[in-house]
């Protein structure tokens, strides 16, 4: 199959995918108690009082109704309106997405090289007091929850030393790109691990393959066996696992978000959910289903030139 | 003028000697070949040429060699780097007018260097590195195993393509256990076992007239391509029909008929990637997706195994060709053994097990051995563990599956006797000719999923039809590219 | 060749022992005064509770929940990606795997949120709510192992003898899978010990005065400059049982050479 | 340091400069629009871009604000209301009609605006302008508290015919400049503000919703002024030189919920029994770590008309096992409701449930869903949390303890408590009126539904350099006052 009809026959199941997420989701949120007009009610909630705002923001028409609605919409790129604010769903999510793909593709262009690098430093000394200084930081990196790293951070770096920002209160984070520092530590911690130990494995599995003995007898320079034969088959299987990365920076990393206030897709979702606001979280479903279908694809495109046999 | 001499060769793991003084010297343009049964030492000595050793390997003695060493791997598909297109690796390996000369002395079409490995055929992957190894102008090559698992067709032309460069002045040192190979190549023969050299001399000597017992039955357990009587053939008891098999999409069988009568042997013989492993697997029950039938006295066979009683299964048996993967790792071979007495012909589990040892002594596998894990025994004594295996359930047919390819002539000829003591219908699937021509009755020949040839065995030897069942035959093609 | 150090192993031994013993040793009765005083073996906590007992009653749910959260995973995701890989219709295979792309493609946080909202909190919602989201990378991965090893000679040798089949498809085959998913089982478990932390910052899950080390470690946050203890011990604890299972793990898997 | 009276390193006013002001927000469903608003920062933004008529005072009574003054006819029924002098930003002074029509808006029947309840004693039919500068508002009833309605929260005043309120226009303190949703707001000193300009040239609001964000900004020199924070905070800050702490006391009461309309507890008894169980000073020692104060099961501590005379109720655990047996409740498990809807609540249930051990029955604590729970406990269940903020204690009475209340939590509905309601509210002498509350109170407090525990303070923190905060209660119109506050 050609590469071109692979990524057709994906983006049309994709589409088919964005559609099942986003009725999951829809049913899902439709079944949590309450709705917007009760979220609005807050601690006001006389049933009356209720009733007008359910009927004033539309909810007393049929669930389906609106779905159906919202669907068509979506047909032709419209996201609809927010049912609490009134301002379009679009708007909201486009404001988000800024601070979460700064700080997604930060993220990454850091990663990669820190966990390739990890990852080929352990694998090259494997057992040696670097390889296992690595393993320990990394896991142990991988295993503090976010918020407790992140509040440590803070209460030294931030706080204590004043040193870096503590927050993004009210900045522009690509004005002022120092308060990006602390998060993207926090958010480097989880995946630096599980990316290079993958690297790790990957490379000790090459290095050790008769096809990197055979470059080194040809003479390839040690150099160019490592970085040129070895590494991009240790790069494969870590793939992957930079997709799911991807996905998840994407998704919304809420503690980062709330820790830091940085107010990203992750925390849309949570105001949204907590508002029962349903085009918003809909939107979002799209936008989390969208980015996950494409990252994917793009994962699988990159193995597929990393491991071009396995692809065959 | 010589260019490698290695004197008081020797090389142990923890005590134990593995290889013991040898002493070898090849001169430029000339071939020697270093056989032996398997674990005799042949890789061992070949790795001390280039300066190596396996991890755990202590290497004394003296290794003298003028110029470079090239080493040309046994699989060339695992030395091709599978994420990379060969003209990268070869820039690095030297300057384009050296790169293009190696490739010119290896005949590699240039137009295949923007391919990456997997879209190359064997005999080009064989010929690419060969090339590789080239580049670095080597005044000798090793080449360990380069023919084994190839069918005769490919065998030539790696035989072809290393006269070649050996003409070019390059000194060989061939490991290998295939005779034919060292036939067609050697200049001299070291014959070693267990480490030590037990005869060396001229081939034309060592081969016609060897002095060493071990070297002689060596060279008789090799199975010669004699054209075998003709025979009664006898009424079919398995019969193939139509049979068209796919993997997933693609069509790898088109519409075989076949036959094979009560207590016959059919060989089934084509090249790599012709269809015999999927044919095998067809009629065991283990691939499931074809048309046509697979009938058995008259009654077609259930496609799956699944679907298949115990009798049926019973009736028709196969046999891997990877035996130590064919096993368990984690129980004992005749715990494993004994299951087929149990599930298919009743017995209770201690019958079953006094039965298993029983055969597996007949065929030379000791009750001491047998009780051990598989990763205990032998690559020869798994084989003959899975034969008993599967003969325990005395079946009718038995498939056997490129069984004897990978083993050295002796270990080897000890199956082939069991094989012909066999009273049930066998379908050998082989590519290598001399086993076909002292087994087969009759016998089938595959080219790209279509059979193209079907016949007796002494019709199809004697007088070949098809150009495929003459290059698989081959024998004249190794003589002629060689020489 | 290479020894279990006695690092990892003190790093597992101490939490799970205090998760395992530690509630039996907390009073009935306890006194309640002010937060983040400094009284008692580690202070007090956000609600004047003393932190010492907290800890000891804190792990076993951090523990049990992740390790029932990830044995349930593992419990459906298995069975799950062995059906799908020896299913003989490829139709059942796609009916399968397919909708596991689909709860890949909610992010997890979101699953996390809106199921423990509509389900109320409690240790068996989390659980649930955590093997759920953990299973469709589990039954992947037991799919993929299934696979290899149902295309190996060893497999079909069985079945050409006629095995049943549990022995080839439960004995064998979860012999054979044992390796690459105990390889998987450490991440696995540190992940769930991860989401079960998240979960309480998002106050879904669990109740936010329940005596947990995750929750401890978000609620007594805001004390940090008053009482660091009600946070560093139990996050210490944690970030030891983690580190140490993956040790452990690695040294387990090291064992057999490449 | 903590104290009463404004606060700040720096005594003398002085103008000038930016305030940033650090709120928990609503993400993007907040609005401009003050009619709608809800959130502490909807409520501090309307503040500084609008006016009312009145507002509370600290003592939580209704004080003139852009109303100059306010005289009521006879029998109570018709208000006749002076405005003051007063423009909004874009120059239009603020006349009658543009009340009148703002408060024509909060009672569309169609819309559910939050201060409609208490607008609706107003006949708006019969409701005129007598000038530009004189509204004179009819009645549906005798109300001498009508400066409470004007009062309301969200009665702001918006030009006639503000509809859309992406760019507002008020004639508040300060003047809008720009608006990003879930993040900030920015605006502008009004030169012109009818109570004298404002010291800040710019206020800007940010939004934090982690109390440890607002904390760490703060800290970090990246906000002034943070709100809303925990005593733990202030404990922790309150004697060092990184930041100002301000409490403002009787802000936010503290409360359990039962319900009369349905056993168990409309056995008189064993609600007694609840009020006696209770530990007051340690769930304040605990859930508030100290700041706040006991209350005595009554709304509005240090408001006008609160009743002091009762005596302080104290924990007795032999008299409540005692009610307990009499109400036949022993060995009953009772479940209380709470969530994380407001801070410390589930804490405070958990304790009150300790403190319930050895009474004879069980209190099982059960978390509900924090985004609806104000709902769900006006429906279901018999005990729950309960928090308010302030609000004049009438306005309390009609919300909650009226038969025809629309948040009546505890399904307080007495003919007699009605009446006395109906009596406080038509009697124009206030010493009268204080002495109706004061019955209405204690009949509450012997056998209501409220268990009233404590009063917590409201917490500021500002940098060093910030002042002019005022303590007044959260909700009053000192609160969040940033056109009083300077920076040193
Ligand atoms: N790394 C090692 N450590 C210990 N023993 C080894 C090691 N590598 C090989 N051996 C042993 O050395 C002996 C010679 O091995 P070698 O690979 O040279 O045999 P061979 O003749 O090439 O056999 P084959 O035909 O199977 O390739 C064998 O007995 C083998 O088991
Ligand atoms: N699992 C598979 N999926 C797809 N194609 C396959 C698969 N197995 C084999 N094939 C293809 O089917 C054809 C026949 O394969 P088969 O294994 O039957 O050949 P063979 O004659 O046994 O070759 P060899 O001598 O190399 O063992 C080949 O072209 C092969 O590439
Ligand atoms: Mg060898
Ligand atoms: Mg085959």
């Amino acid at each position: 199959m050609s590469l071109s009809r692979y990524a057709l026959r994906r983006l049309l199941f994709g589409a088919v995918q964005v559609l099942a997420v986003v009725t999951a989701v829809f049913l899902m949120v439709h079944a949590l108690p309450g709705d917007a007009a009760v979220a609005l009610a807050g601690d006001d909630p006389d049933p009356d009082r209720v009733e007008v705002i359910r009927r004033a923001l539309g909810l007393d028409r049929p669930v389906l109704e609106r779905f159906g609605e919202w669907l068509w919409g979506l047909a032709r790129l419209d996201f609809g309106a927010s049912v609490v604010s009134g301002r379009p769903v679009a708007d909201t999510l486009v404001a988000a997405l800024g601070p979460t793909v700064v700080l997604a593709v930060l993220t990454l262009v850091l990663l990669v090289p820190l966990a390739v690098a990890a990852g080929v430093a352990g694998a090259l000394r494997e057992g040696g007091p670097l390889d296992r200084a690595l393993t320990s930081v990394t896991v142990g990196l991988h295993s503090i929850p976010e918020f407790a790293l992140a509040i440590v951070l803070v209460a030294v770096f931030g706080v204590g030393l004043g040193w870096l920002p503590p927050t993004a209160v009210g900045v522009d984070v690509l004005a002022e790109p120092a308060v990006l520092v602390l998060p993207l530590v926090v958010l480097l911690a989880r995946p630096l691990c599980s990316i290079s130990r993958l690297v790790r494995a990957g490379m000790l599995d090459a290095l050790a393959s008769d096809y990197v003995r055979h470059a080194r007898r040809l003479g390839v320079p040690p150099g160019r066996v490592r970085f040129a034969h070895a590494l991009p088959n240790a790069l494969a299987p870590a793939v992957q696992q930079v997709a799911r990365t991807t996905d998840w920076l994407l998704g919304g990393v809420i503690v980062v978000e709330a820790v830091f206030v940085i107010p990203g897709l992750g925390t849309v979702l949570v105001d949204a959910v907590a508002a029962r606001d349903l085009p918003v979280v809909q939107g979002l479903a799209v936008v989390f289903a969208v980015t996950t279908i494409a990252v994917n694809l793009l994962a699988d495109l990159v193995a597929f030139r990393l491991a071009p046999r396995a692809a065959a | 003028m010589t260019v490698v001499r290695v004197e008081g060769l020797r090389a142990e793991a923890r005590g134990r000697p593995l290889v013991d003084g040898v002493d070898l010297a090849v001169e430029a343009g000339r071939v020697l070949a270093v056989v032996g049964e398997s674990g005799s030492g042949k890789t061992t000595t070949g790795m001390a040429v280039l300066g190596e050793a396996a991890p755990g390997v202590t290497v004394t003695g003296t290794v003298t060699v003028t110029g470079r060493v090239g080493f040309v791997p046994q699989h060339p598909a695992a030395a091709l780097n599978p994420v990379r297109r060969l003209r990268k690796v070869f820039r690095e390996l030297g300057p384009p007018e050296a790169v293009a000369a190696a490739l010119r002395r290896a005949r590699v079409d240039p137009d295949l260097l923007d391919r990456y490995p997997h879209q190359l055929s064997g005999g080009q992957q064989q010929r690419v590195v060969l090339a590789q190894v080239l580049v670095g102008d080597p005044a000798v090559i090793v080449a360990d195993e380069p023919t084994t698992g190839q069918d005769a067709i490919t065998r030539a032309e790696v035989v072809a393509e290393l006269a070649e460069v050996v003409n070019q002045g390059v000194a060989l040192i061939l490991l290998t256990h295939d005779l034919d190979v060292v036939r067609a190549l050697a200049d001299d023969v070291l014959v070693l076992r267990a480490g030590r050299v037990v005869e060396a001399g001229p081939a034309d000597d060592v081969l016609t007239v060897p002095r060493d017992p071990y070297t002689r039955a060596l060279i008789d357990a090799q199975p010669r391509l004699t054209t075998p009587d003709a025979a009664d053939s006898a009424p079919p008891l398995l019969r193939v029909a139509g049979l068209t098999a796919r993997h997933r999409a693609a069509h790898v069988l088109h519409g075989v008929d076949l036959a094979v009568g009560a207590g016959e042997c059919l060989a089934v013989v084509g090249r790599s990637g012709s269809g015999k492993t999927t044919l095998g697997r067809c009629l065991a029950g283990l691939h499931e997706t074809y048309d046509g039938d697979v009938l058995l006295d008259g009654q077609p066979l259930p496609r799956s195994l699944r679907k298949r009683d115990r009798v049926a299964v019973a009736r028709v048996q196969y046999v891997f060709q990877d035996a130590r993967a064919s096993f368990d790792p984690h129980r004992t071979v005749v715990e494993q053994v004994a299951r087929t007495g149990v599930r298919l012909r009743g017995m209770t589990a201690a019958a079953a097990r006094e039965s298993a040892l029983e055969r597996l002594a007949e065929v030379g596998v000791d009750a001491a051995k047998a009780e051990r894990a598989p990763s205990g025994l032998s690559g020869g004594e798994l084989q003959r563990c899975a034969l008993v295996r599967a003969l325990l359930a005395q079946p009718d047919v038995l498939v056997c599956d490129e069984i004897t390819s990978g083993l050295d002539t002796l270990t080897q000829a000890g199956l082939l006797d069991l094989l012909a003591g066999l009273t049930c219908a066998v379908v050998l699937i082989s590519h290598d000719m001399g086993v076909v021509a002292r087994l087969a009755d009759r016998v089938a020949v595959l080219h790209a999923g279509r059979l193209v040839e079907h016949g007796p065995a002494h019709a199809v030897l004697a007088a070949p039809t098809h150009p495929v069942t003459t290059g698989l035959l081959g024998h004249t093609t190794i003589e002629e590219a060689s020489k | 060749m290479r020894r279990v150090r006695p690092a990892a192993v003190l790093m597992v031994a101490v939490p799970l022992l205090l998760a395992l013993v530690g509630p039996w040793l907390v009073p009935a009765e306890q006194a309640r005064t002010a937060p983040f005083l400094p009284d008692g073996l580690l202070g007090t906590d956000f609600v004047g509770r003393d932190t010492w007992y907290q800890v000891l009653d804190g792990g076993r749910s951090v523990v049990l929940v992740a390790l029932a959260a990830t044995a349930l995973a593992y419990a459906v995701g298995v069975p799950w990606g062995v059906t799908a890989a020896t299913a003989r219709l490829r139709i059942v295979d796609e009916v399968l795997m397919r909708p596991l792309d689909l709860l890949l493609a909610v992010p997890s946080l979101l699953l996390l949120i809106v199921l423990a909202t509509v389900a109320g909190p409690g240790v068996a919602v989390l659980v649930g709510i955590v093997a759920l989201i953990a299973f469709p990378d589990v039954a992947r991965i037991a799919r993929a192992a299934a696979l290899e090893i149902g295309g190996r000679p060893a497999l079909e040798a069985m079945r050409m003898q006629g095995e049943s089949w549990w022995r080839t498809s439960v004995v064998y085959m979860g012999r054979s899978m044992a390796r690459p998913l105990a390889a998987d089982a450490g991440v696995r478990l540190t992940s769930s010990l991860y989401l079960v932390a998240s979960a309480s910052f998002l106050g879904v899950g669990v109740p936010p005065d329940a005596a947990d080390w995750a929750v401890m470690v978000d609620r007594n946050r805001t004390g940090l400059f008053l009482q660091p203890w009600a946070v560093v011990v139990p996050a210490v604890l944690i970030i030891a049982l983690s580190v140490g299972l993956n040790l452990l793990f690695d040294r387990a898997l090291r064992k057999e050479p490449r | 340091g903590c104290g009463s009276g404004p606060t700040g390193a720096a005594t003398t006013p002085k103008a000038g400069g930016r305030l940033r002001a650090a709120f928990a927000g609503g993400g993007a469903k907040e609005v401009l629009d003050p009619h709608l608003a809800n959130l502490f920062v909807e409520a501090a933004r309307s503040k500084a871009l609008f006016d009312k008529l009145a507002d509370l005072g600290p003592d939580v009574a209704a004080q003139p604000r852009l109303a100059e003054r306010w005289e009521p006819n006879a029998d109570l029924t018709r208000w006749r209301i002076t405005l003051r002098q007063a423009v909004f930003h874009d120059g239009r002074p603020v006349r009658a009609a543009d009340v009148l029509s703002s408060y024509a808006r909060i009672l569309d029947p169609a819309r559910g605006f939050r201060a409609k309840s208490s607008l609706s004693v107003i006949d708006l039919a019969n409701s005129r302008a007598v000038d530009d500068r004189t509204v004179e508002f009819a009645l549906t009833r005798p109300f001498v508290e009508f400066p409470n309605v004007l009062a309301a929260f969200g009665a702001y005043i918006v030009p006639e015919g503000a509809e859309d309120f992406s760019r507002p226009v008020g004639s508040g303190p300060f003047a809008f400049v720009s608006f990003e949703p879930g993040k900030s707001v920015l605006l502008k000193r009004n030169p012109d503000y009818w109570e004298g300009a404002a010291h800040l040239d710019e206020l800007q609001f940010v939004i934090a919703n982690e109390e440890s964000a607002r904390v760490n900004a703060l800290l970090g020199g990246q906000v002034d002024y943070a709100h809303d924070l925990t005593p733990t905070t202030a404990r922790a800050h309150a004697s060092g030189d990184r930041m100002t702490v301000v409490r403002s006391p009787n802000s936010a009461v503290q409360a359990f919920a039962m319900k009369l309309d349905r056993a168990p507890f409309d056995n008189r008894d064993l609600r007694e029994a609840m009020f006696l169980l209770a530990d007051r000073p340690q769930l304040v020692e605990s859930t508030l770590a100290g700041a706040g104060q006991v209350g005595n099961d009554l709304y509005g501590k240090g408001y006008q008309y609160y009743a002091d005379d009762i005596p302080q109720r104290v924990r007795d655990l032999d008299k409540a096992k005692h009610l307990i047996r009499k109400a036949g409740a022993e060995g009953m498990t009772i479940r209380l409701n709470t969530s994380t809807a407001a801070a410390g609540m589930v804490e405070a249930a958990t304790i009150f449930a300790d403190q319930a051990k050895g009474s004879g029955l069980t209190i099982e604590v059960v978390t509900g869903n924090k985004d609806t729970y104000w709902a769900d406990i006006l429906k279901d269940g018999v005990m729950s949390s309960f928090r308010s903020g302030a609000m004049p204690i009438e306005t309390h009475i009609a919300q909650r303890l009226l038969s025809t209340s629309g948040t009546n939590v505890t399904k307080w509905a007495r003919p007699g408590f009605d009446a006395l309601y109906e009596k406080a509210v038509s009697t124009a002498d206030a010493t009268a009126r204080a002495a109706v509350y004061g019955d209405m109170q204690r009949m509450l407090h012997a056998e209501g539904g409220y268990l009233m525990w404590g009063f917590a303070d409201w917490i500021v923190g500002t940098a060093t350099t910030v002042g002019g905060v005022s303590t007044a209660p959260a909700n009053t119109l000192d609160w969040a006052r940033f056109d009083k506050v300077w920076l040193g």
